[in-house]
């Protein structure tokens, strides 16, 4: 956990209303999972800093490879604009300042070697599974991305691209993920994809997956997508792992603002340093 | 030049006059890979209570314009988890450590304070009798002059360590609480708590904090903070610890000028971590550029008694 | 669909929900060319006092974070000057305007609302007992619940136009404070008046304003004020106009929801002279989403009695 | 007065810490001494809208002439970068939105006709008097401008370049207005410009004026500056017009927190709609 600077390289639309942010920085290398928290401006409002998943860290420049564990490098996150910080971070152009507290909270535990990991990501939640897919591509993991979306525009078609190559042909070296889209509306992507399941992301994985396969369950995104998630892979006796989200204050551990209800004898757990990755079931949904 | 930093609260010495307060900060350990914990003067801890709490339900925090609301509602391991898992830790800083106390009644500061009198002794005590989240606890505990009095008159029998009570600003005249304090025997008083704030989701047509109302802190109530800072500080002889609001050196030296003996930096950790620090330099550089030689020259300004 | 905008306060009914606060809108002349006055519900003026009173030493005003401290002291053209110059202005207007007073004693707002009972008859009066300006004046009048209900008492004789009793936050419980007023015959309360806040200039070593203390406005406090009136609203049984930085549609609806009958815009209106238009079509298409009639209606969600 | 849209067309640094920010507005036309507030920006920190003085005003894009009456138009200030919300006025760009409440105030009197115009500028004080110069260039009243600074390099030697040519070579057309520059430390501008006094501006017309020469004196410029232009004015018996700074809070006359002290029983007079231009006999400095 540090507190640095970071350069801003690039911070463009990748689809309606969602933007990648790739910077600079120095410093620890994050953890697929893990989060930043960038302090948007110095005036005092918008006040507190804002939370941010990893979607991407090498450092080799221009790649997206995962190389965890390398000194400095390239960063990146996906962010949706909400509200007054996020709308603030639109506005930063290349060569601008970034001031990071980095990296916080904990990461995706890997997948046990009997089971595939199914990473299922709707809305803000798919910069930390991109990242995650990205490392289990590396390790050979064979990972299935989902991801959901209202309509076809907010999914980001140029992100998803890298994980359609083989090995070998992709610019990165890692090759594929299997990708499962939907839309609630059933509007259509790019023909490059595959064409969207007309439906909810749950909808649409209960139509691909035959009860014997053997998964893992990895998930960020709307609340309710999350309880979706836990209770289709508990329904299928597969361990479930979610990325909670809370209003932060601190975001080190300190002021027992970011807690979410566990089922535990103590209650709360905090999202920033005891999470933001819990099993599925540890949380009181 | 600069000749000494220091700042003392009764029997206790400040190696300098900023601090970290109380519910911001932790136990130190959480900002222990960001800062140097022993450059600061003081570290106020998360409030201890005797028993450990869970908090208030969720959710707990909301940012406001320049400011946050919280209603964390005393959420700590309690006395005895304390002692074996955070005492250890905040021993081994050369930083002066107090203890924030709180409770629902006297019996209960007096009962905590005790226990860590013998298990976890440490720098000094600041009592929280303002905290305005726990119903019908806290509150009016800390209204009241003669509670105050009171409670100070018992916990100062029972400790010789530096003992600070924390003021509330959701009172009338916050003077005379501190003079009840004053005359309890405190070393000490620290001004402001938090302010009483709420929001409302209009969506949902419900207060965004589950507890409704919460405590406002952090840059929106710096001159409520200074305000009740110089007028305590010309109504008692003991110290006074100013906080409330302060983001920036220049603040801080606002709270210094207006009487205060030492500062806290609450909110602001969340935002900046470094601020300590930055705080620290920016009043060492202001002494220096305008030959104050320690702390108590600041007060030659506007007339605060020298302590 | 939206029925009824219109509130009633005592004997007025205004038009609709939007005020414009004391001492923050003049007399609705330094606006004219800006906004459409007579599109507000309500003007409440600056403050009138017996004499003439040029108000305090200056500086007057500073920013904060997020905020705004004024010590303007009551500066104003006395009751006299204000029946020539001012009351055929605000007499010509269709909105509901309020007479915002002020004094040092009881008498002093008898004598001034007596006076213009004969000469100035307009919509009613705002009783600003709370002023934290005026030295050893308005404030401790406001502070104290047997002066307040004296107090409304006292001008409930003299009047039968609406008479508002106008809330300072700095005191222990504003909810004593409110049901004073009721006791006393008030038709309506309005809360919040500003804090107590201060600014010191590190470079001259000197509190910012020349009063040392001011009072602070504007979206900084929005917070407090939000949390009192929702406890005000729960504590009294006539209308609570609420007011504290609000400075969009949502914040004025959140007040509308913690039991405000009508809500008051000040600093914001330095800001933005739009504001009062803008807030008042934002609660009307709020209303239109969520089917509410009339603004009683934003009452049945956090259970305000209806009145 | 009128709260309006402006379209930045341009906001360059023409001196040290200087800045002249041109845009188009809609709308009635300031005079020379009339100023504009600003909200610099949409979020509540800094809160108060920042009054600045007109530096020009025309209805011809690219012409800095004075036509004052005429309806819409470019305008121009010159703001120094001093705090939060001049260093975030520097940052706006060309095609950028500005929230405009204009005009506001009162407009420097015309000399009377057997006096000689003096303006005498300082700092923040040169917009309103560049304005008012090039007025009275336009009406054929040969004023004198007197700039002084604390050095050389705040002085905007492109700005002062259009009052040096004779009417008919002058791009505006305006013509010639007599300068007078002073800087404390003696540094020296560009060989085209006069050579400045080694001093403060007053001493620098000292030396310039015979005590016979009839003069009307303007001054903006910092307080003390200001005050004794309106000592050496009194002393040759010369009329004096100021124009006051105070922090505003309305600036509409509502508010009363922009007071200067003033000779009159009202002890007090509101610098936004009573000036901010007084006649200096009548401030209590
Ligand atoms: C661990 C974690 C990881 C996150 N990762 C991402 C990410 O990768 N991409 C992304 O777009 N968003 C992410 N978020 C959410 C992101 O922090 C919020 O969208 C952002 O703070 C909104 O700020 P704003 O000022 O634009 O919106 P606001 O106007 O503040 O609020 C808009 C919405 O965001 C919520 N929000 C406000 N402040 C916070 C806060 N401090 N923490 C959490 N939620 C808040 C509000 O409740 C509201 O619903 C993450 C949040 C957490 C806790
Ligand atoms: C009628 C009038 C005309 C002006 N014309 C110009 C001009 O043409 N060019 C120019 O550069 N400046 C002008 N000013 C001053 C300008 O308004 C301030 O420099 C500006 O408000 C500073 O804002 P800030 O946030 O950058 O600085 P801050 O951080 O707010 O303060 C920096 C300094 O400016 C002063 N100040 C702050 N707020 C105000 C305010 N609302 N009104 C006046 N002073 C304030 C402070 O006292 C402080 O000394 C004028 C002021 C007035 C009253
Ligand atoms: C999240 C949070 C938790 C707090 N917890 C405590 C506490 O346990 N005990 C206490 O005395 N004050 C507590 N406070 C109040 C602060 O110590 C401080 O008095 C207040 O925040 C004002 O200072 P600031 O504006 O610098 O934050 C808490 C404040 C915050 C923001
Ligand atoms: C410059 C200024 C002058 C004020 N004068 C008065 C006054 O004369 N009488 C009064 O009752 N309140 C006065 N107030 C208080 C406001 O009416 C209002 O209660 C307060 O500003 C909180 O609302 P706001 O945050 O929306 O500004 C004044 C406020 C300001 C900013
Ligand atoms: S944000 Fe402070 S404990 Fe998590
Ligand atoms: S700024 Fe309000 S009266 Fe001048």
């Amino acid at each position: 956990m540090e507190h640095i600077h970071g350069n801003i390289l690039e911070n463009r639309e990748i689809a309606s209303g969602y933007y990648e942010l790739i910077f600079r920085m120095e410093g620890q290398s994050p953890l697929p999972g893990q989060f930043l928290t960038l302090r948007v401006d110095e005036s005092s409002q918008p006040l507190l800093r804002r939370p941010f998943a990893f979607s991407s860290y090498t450092n080799e420049a221009n790649s997206r490879a995962v190389k965890a564990g390398s000194e400095a490098g390239t960063a990146g996150i996906i962010y949706q604009k909400r509200g007054h910080a996020t709308t603030i971070l639109t506005g930063k152009r290349p060569g601008e300042h970034l001031d990071v507290l980095s990296p916080l909270g904990n990461s995706w535990p890997m997948p046990r070697t009997s089971r595939r990991p199914l990473l299922i990501a709707g809305g803000i939640g798919m910069g930390p599974l991109f990242f995650f897919a990205r490392r289990l591509i590396a390790d050979g993991r064979n990972p299935i991305l989902a991801l959901g979306a209202r309509h076809a525009g907010l999914i980001p078609v140029s992100s998803l691209q890298e994980f359609l190559q083989p090995a070998g042909e992709s610019p990165t070296g890692n090759g594929k993920a299997e990708l499962i889209l939907a839309t609630d509306d059933g509007s259509r992507l790019s023909d490059e994809l595959p064409p969207p399941f007309h439906g909810n992301i749950i909808q649409a994985l209960e139509s691909r997956f035959s009860p014997e396969e053997e998964l893992e369950v990895y998930s960020c995104g709307p609340h309710v997508m999350m309880h979706a998630a836990v209770k289709w892979a508990e329904l299928r006796n597969a361990p479930a792992w979610v990325s909670m989200e809370q209003t932060m204050g601190c975001a080190v551990g300190a002021c027992m603002g970011c807690v979410v209800e566990v089922n535990d004898e103590k209650r709360y757990a905090r999202v920033c340093s005891e999470g933001p990755i819990f099993s599925g079931g540890y949380i009181k949904w | 030049m600069v000749k000494d930093l220091s700042v003392n609260i009764g029997p206790l010495t400040m190696a300098n006059p900023v601090g970290v307060a109380s519910g911001t900060f932790g136990y130190g350990s959480e900002y222990e890979e960001l800062i140097e914990i022993d450059a600061l003067g003081a570290l106020y801890t998360k409030a201890v209570t005797l028993e450990p709490r869970p908090g208030n339900m969720i959710p707990r925090i909301v940012e406001t314009r320049s400011g946050m609301l919280n209603s964390i509602g005393l959420a700590n391991v309690g006395s005895r988890r304390f002692v074996t898992e955070k005492y250890p830790g905040l021993k081994s800083y050369k930083t002066s450590v107090i203890v924030n106390l709180a409770g629902t009644m006297l019996e209960d500061y007096l009962e905590t304070l005790e226990y860590l009198e013998e298990h976890a002794p440490l720098a000094g005590y600041e009592v929280n009798l303002s905290c305005p989240n726990v119903k019908c606890g806290g509150m009016a505990l800390g209204t009241d002059p003669e509670q105050v009095e009171l409670v100070a008159k018992t916990l100062r029998k029972a400790t010789d360590k530096a003992l600070i009570i924390k003021l509330s600003p959701n009172v009338t005249d916050i003077t005379e609480i501190a003079r009840a304090a004053e005359a309890g025997g405190a070393d000490a008083v620290s001004c402001i708590n938090t302010l009483v704030g709420m929001l409302i989701d209009t969506r949902t047509k419900r207060p965004v904090l589950a507890s409704e109302t919460g405590g406002l802190s952090g840059p929106a109530i710096f001159p409520v903070g200074l305000a009740a800072t110089y007028r305590v500080a010309r109504a008692v002889n003991i110290p006074v610890i100013g906080l409330g609001g302060i983001s920036t050196a220049d603040e801080a030296i606002q709270y210094l000028l207006a009487g205060a003996s030492a500062i806290q930096l609450g909110t602001i950790n969340f935002v900046n971590p470094d601020a300590g620090t930055e705080v620290l330099e920016g009043i060492r550089s202001y002494m220096e550029e305008n030959g104050l030689e320690r702390i108590s020259d600041f007060h030659q300004y506007l007339h605060r008694k020298v302590i």
